[in-house]
């Protein structure tokens, strides 16, 4: 499904996700007949069960699809909306259709049947019909609010992507239901860092190409900059951190089924966010200053990196956590825990 | 070059008296002023501004009285300025006037040519830019292409400068311009004193990826200049500008550009920091206390009339390290991501300044000139 | 070259089905072994021990059965290796046989040099050492001077080698040689099996800074080899030397040569570390985990017959950089000055593998070549 | 003063201080002669009162003394005695003639006149006949021990330099005073911080010049490694950070008086020890194989390097104390206690 999901993804962003599309979204529209063609696709379905009229691909499936959601700088909270539909579908509610996004911070509880709280930073919260959280209350529950009963503020992300805070007073939830025991509590998170970590390797695979393009183009005393020493070890740099962010974001999706596997989706959000830095600084350096214009592409992607890198957990985040896991569970349990792409001690202690 | 040429210069104690009266101003002056547009510093245009501080005799102060100056020693005009960067004062409108275009007037301008800038420099009234990279000379600026050829007592002026700050709201351009022919790619460039309001000039801003405009596009189209609008020596150019980059690169400004981040930082993280928070903190207070020292080191060789140019790269280099460094590290100790629209002061500032930071090692130097520099300097090249 | 290369590949059931047996192996055998000495790991010689893992069929355990090995996978030899390595055995005595001389044996050797070799290879009681580096040809390689010039049916060499890890130790050497003439530098060079009981042989170890004597000086004077000494083909030895590349450069020793410290380290810090200390931790093992992720997908494309030049280099590079940034990370996290005598074992193990740090990026190609290759593959050069 | 200083003792340093002699004292003999020599040139009293039998130097005066002390990779206890006499003059006690180290970590108590507990980590412990300590009591006191009345535990750092715990029981000291009310408790943990800033210092300015030379001989495809813009670059960050290191520890003594000025020590050590990783780094990757034989003279000052950086406090630990302590002043004392070169809210609390 793998080859057949990307090949399709690739051929509709490439011929509907341009530099002007992508710029007309961060002045603030909404692409509806982007997302239209999006959803037309069936992806913000595809890890739907299809008894639930998904069509049941797997986390390893659609790692490609996420990847060239970041390579093409996508302006349209599919991630979300895949991530979203994933967990209503692995709690047993019906997917959604129609535009959807997911709340992995806030203060969100349900109590007697109705929602209060806040949803903080909420990828397009301002655009979307629904949200998909995990609310607190006298056990965790998965439940889809309606926006349009929300108090929105308006926040704007590196790459004039919307992360709003919607509140919510009493609102009752289209749909509800108890978190499944397989997964935490951070589910959404977590399964947003997985996202970002494909993306943000995505994004690498773009400016690695451009700074590869550019410093082949570019002549400075009287030859390419590509033909300098510096350049070229600059660039072999931004090459191996975008291996590592490919080869972690896939790993983490691969080893992804009925529940994200946490410590490969922790290394995933780590290396691709240590990554996104020296990518973007790389890539900036070689481009010099024409890559620091507007009129330039090269920013469109590195403005998404550097917000990136910090959403649903930021480098420091995850990795204090993985830390204190692996501190906690003692030397001799490090090894082990590599090999087995499981950190037994904090799968007791983490949910 | 020699290390040792960082020899520790305390700021002298008259020259430290002005610190208390200039941040007296500016706690007054800036009360209001948001965080964001601290984080500007010397990228903030604020004309009216630069003529306050003129007033108070903060522009150009270094140069002779008879010019309007107040024969001020650099010490003391470091101290104003690093005060004005670090309290993130707009002070771009009269910067290349302050730092560059009026010291290289006095030194090889004739007496019309101080006349006309001088004292209007030093009232922050009369504002310059600098017109040296061109589109295919950036790094390699002795490939630059602009002309001009001698028509009778005029020169024409055809060609196009590019990245040249604040050239929109300017009154001048001193620009480097090729007049000979030679072959030796340094030799026959001269400097112009160019007016912006001349007809032949076409200035067009580039929007930056945060979407400010800060700098320009300028094109020269069968621009005509009286025979006094060169600066210095005809065909000395080359001389000219390279005997400037040493005040050009050893300032405050070359590592205090994010300096708003971190004080958005600190109140930010508050009063009892974590282990990661404080190391970080205090490593980087450290850092800013000894490129302070070692640009306060080449201003006392500058003073002493000696040319620093191999330590002011250093300072350059390791400022623009640490100025880059700033975000990149912020953005590791608290979890809060940057937001360029809603969010708070620090994430305001971190998104700013997350994207003005590549610019810090182009501006005035890439890091591969200056190394490269650097490296000469050692004997390796 | 391409990133997409680095397809995600598990290690299949049958070999992953070994790990528990190397692991209570290992629990046993090395129970008594000081930290210190498994800071040392693939330079750590104990011929003892590799002769008991011969014994258990994990030296050359990917060669077929006909010579001794067990025709094992290459991810049953990966599962073996990164155990060992893990847990600091001493492997060092057997280890260029297994990786290196034993598969070039069996792919260029005569019927004669298999039989000769291979199966005391596997019983891990033949000790093989690679002769590539002389004293002016370090990164540069194909600048070589030691010849080896026909005589009758024998060769007769001379020269120098240099950084031969293990030649005072080993039974064999597996050497670069020129045999021709050709301008061009790469061209005329062979490989040589040279038994290093023979005359003319002269080996003088190499003290490095710790003290330790792991590499030496080879001197071949008038040394004479008979005919069936070469190995493969002659004037071939430069293709035979870089086809093993890959396999020299992607393997897990290549980025675990200082998970000893990061286990005194965890231990050194206690169950409850601080906000630095767990930052850097959970870093260090979610770049441990990704680089192993990178080292099996390379280990998947060799077995598929590819030729993963390039992204091996990407793993030497960067498993380097983490090897390396291990001490310098953990000597931020404890108030404790490293020690080589006296001490804790974190003091010890921090002060040993700072001191060797400097060694894994000068090993098995330099930054500035890996990195070099790394944009050729890119297009650069 | 400071001219005179630089010039005899490098001449002296030159003249006795070879890789020979170094390398000897390493392998566990105490340089007696070298000592003699270094003690006859009056040194050890340059920090002395003039009116306690000293030379009435200032700290400004001695920094070149300890940078060359780093150069020259002086195998003996001349900052440690240094520094001690300075604290036995400033204390108003007899400075001591013969070894003499500091000891600055420790659980050093003084109870009704005897003094009990571990020094940990003395400079040269094992060889020297006195240690001056700060031990804790009542009130912090300055004392003066015997050190044939303790038992040691022999310690070694990376460049084989004695580093020893000393545990003494009931000691009654040689001489000992009230710790003067301008000093801190850590006195001896700043000024052994400000003797490594220097050291460090002076070892960096030796390996840049081994850099330097060696990049300008060595040859490797056809032309000297020097010509490389690889190589170039790496020295010539390693040439910034020798600079820096430089600068910094020159403005910690310049500050200092009868008071160790914290801000800049702290400063200076911080600086010196990230210095002295990036600078051996750096030396080692440019020599390649032959920099690191135990024949070739640049492990003498990477060895130390290593170990200096992390002694009489890391740069974690002065920079956690900085970062606190700007923290707790709030943003607004940042940038004055930089321009002031004082922390007005740490000198309040830190004594």
């Amino acid at each position: 499904m793998r080859d057949l999901f990307d090949s399709s993804v690739e051929r509709l962003f490439s011929d509907l996700v341009t530099a002007d599309a992508v710029l007309a979204c961060e002045g603030g529209e909404w692409p509806t007949e982007l997302w239209t063609a999006v959803e037309a696709s069936g992806f913000t379905l595809a890890l739907v069960p299809e008894s639930l009229g998904g069509a049941g691909a797997t986390w390893a499936d659609v790692c490609g699809v996420l990847r060239l959601a970041g390579r093409f700088n996508l302006p349209l909270p599919l991630p979300e909306a895949m991530l979203a539909n994933w967990l209503l579908g692995a709690s047993g509610l019906a997917a959604v259709l129609g535009t959807l996004s997911v709340a992995a911070r806030g203060t969100l509880r349900l109590e007697n049947g109705r929602v209060t709280g806040a949803a903080v930073d909420v990828p397009w919260g301002r655009h979307v019909r629904h949200v998909v959280a995990v609310a607190a209350g006298a056990a965790p529950a998965v439940v889809l609010l309606p926006t349009e009963a929300a108090t929105v503020v308006r926040t704007v992300n590196t790459a004039a992507e919307p992360r709003d805070t919607l509140k919510f007073e009493a609102v009752v939830p289209l749909a509800s239901a108890a978190l499944p025991t397989a997964l935490s509590a951070d589910v959404l998170k977590l399964g947003g860092a997985m996202m970002r970590a494909a993306q943000i390797a995505g994004a690498l695979e773009t400016v690695l190409a451009m700074a590869t393009t550019y410093a082949g183009e570019r002549v400075q005393f009287g030859k390419p900059i590509g033909s300098f020493q510096a350049i070229q070890h600059q660039i072999a740099v931004l090459a191996e951190h975008a291996a590592a962010s490919v080869m972690s974001a896939e790993a983490a999706f691969a080893e992804s089924d009925d529940r994200l596997a946490r410590l490969p989706v922790m290394a995933a959000k780590i290396c691709a966010s240590e990554a996104a830095g020296i990518g973007a600084g790389v890539a900036h350096a070689v481009h010099g200053a024409i890559g620091f214009t507007h009129e330039h592409a090269l920013h469109l992607t590195t403005r998404r990196l550097w917000s990136w890198r910090s959403e649903f957990g930021s480098l420091t985040d995850w990795s204090q956590q993985l830390g204190r896991a692996l501190c906690g569970a003692g030397s001799q349990a490090l090894w082990p825990s590599v090999t087995a792409g499981v950190l037994a001690a904090y799968e007791e202690t983490a949910a | 070059m020699s290390i040792d040429q960082f020899k520790y210069s305390r700021i002298p104690p008259e020259a430290e008296a002005l610190r208390a009266e200039v941040r007296a101003f500016l706690a007054e002056a800036l009360k209001d002023y948001p965080a964001v547009r601290r984080a500007d510093s010397w990228m903030g245009f604020d004309a009216e501004f630069s003529r306050r501080l003129g007033a108070k005799g903060w522009v150009g102060m270094a140069l002779p009285k008879r010019h309007g100056g107040g024969e001020a020693s650099p010490f003391a005009r470091y101290v104003v300025i690093e005060e004005l960067l670090a309290a993130g004062a707009p002070v771009s409108a009269h910067w290349f006037a302050d730092r560059q275009s009026g010291p290289q007037i006095l030194h090889y301008g004739t007496d019309a040519q101080k006349e006309r800038h001088l004292p209007a420099i030093c009232r922050g009234e009369q504002f310059f830019c600098i017109g040296m990279s061109e589109p295919n000379s950036g790094s390699d600026l002795a490939s630059i292409k602009t002309r001009a050829r001698r028509e009778g007592d005029k020169w024409v002026v055809n060609g196009q400068k590019v990245w040249t700050t604040n050239a929109h709201r300017s009154h001048y351009m001193i620009a480097l311009v090729r007049t000979g022919e030679n072959s030796k790619r340094q030799e026959g460039l001269s400097q112009f004193i160019i007016d912006l309001s001349l007809p032949g000039i076409t200035i067009r801003p580039i929007k930056d990826l945060t979407g400010a405009e800060h700098f320009n596009e300028v094109f020269f189209d069968e621009l005509v200049l009286d025979a006094d609008a060169i600066i210095g020596t005809e065909g000395q150019g080359w001389g000219q500008v390279t005997a400037e980059l040493a005040f050009e690169r050893s300032g405050p400004e070359r590592f205090l550009s994010s300096i708003a981040l971190l004080h958005t930082l600190i109140d930010a993280v508050g009063r009892s920091p974590d282990a990661l928070q404080a190391k970080e903190i205090g490593r980087f207070a450290a850092r800013l206390v000894t490129l302070r020292n070692m640009s306060l080191a080449v201003t006392a060789q500058l003073a002493a009339g000696n040319n620093p140019a191999w330590e002011a790269s250093v300072v350059k280099d390791l400022g623009a390290v640490f100025e880059q460094e700033i975000p990149e590290v912020a953005q590791l100790l608290c979890e809060l991501p940057p937001t360029v629209q809603g969010g708070s002061d620090h994430a305001q500032v971190l998104a700013y300044l997350t994207q003005m930071a590549p610019s810090f090692s182009l501006r005035g130097g890439t890091r591969e000139i200056l190394r490269g520099i650097i490296a000469r300097g050692l004997g390796l090249r």
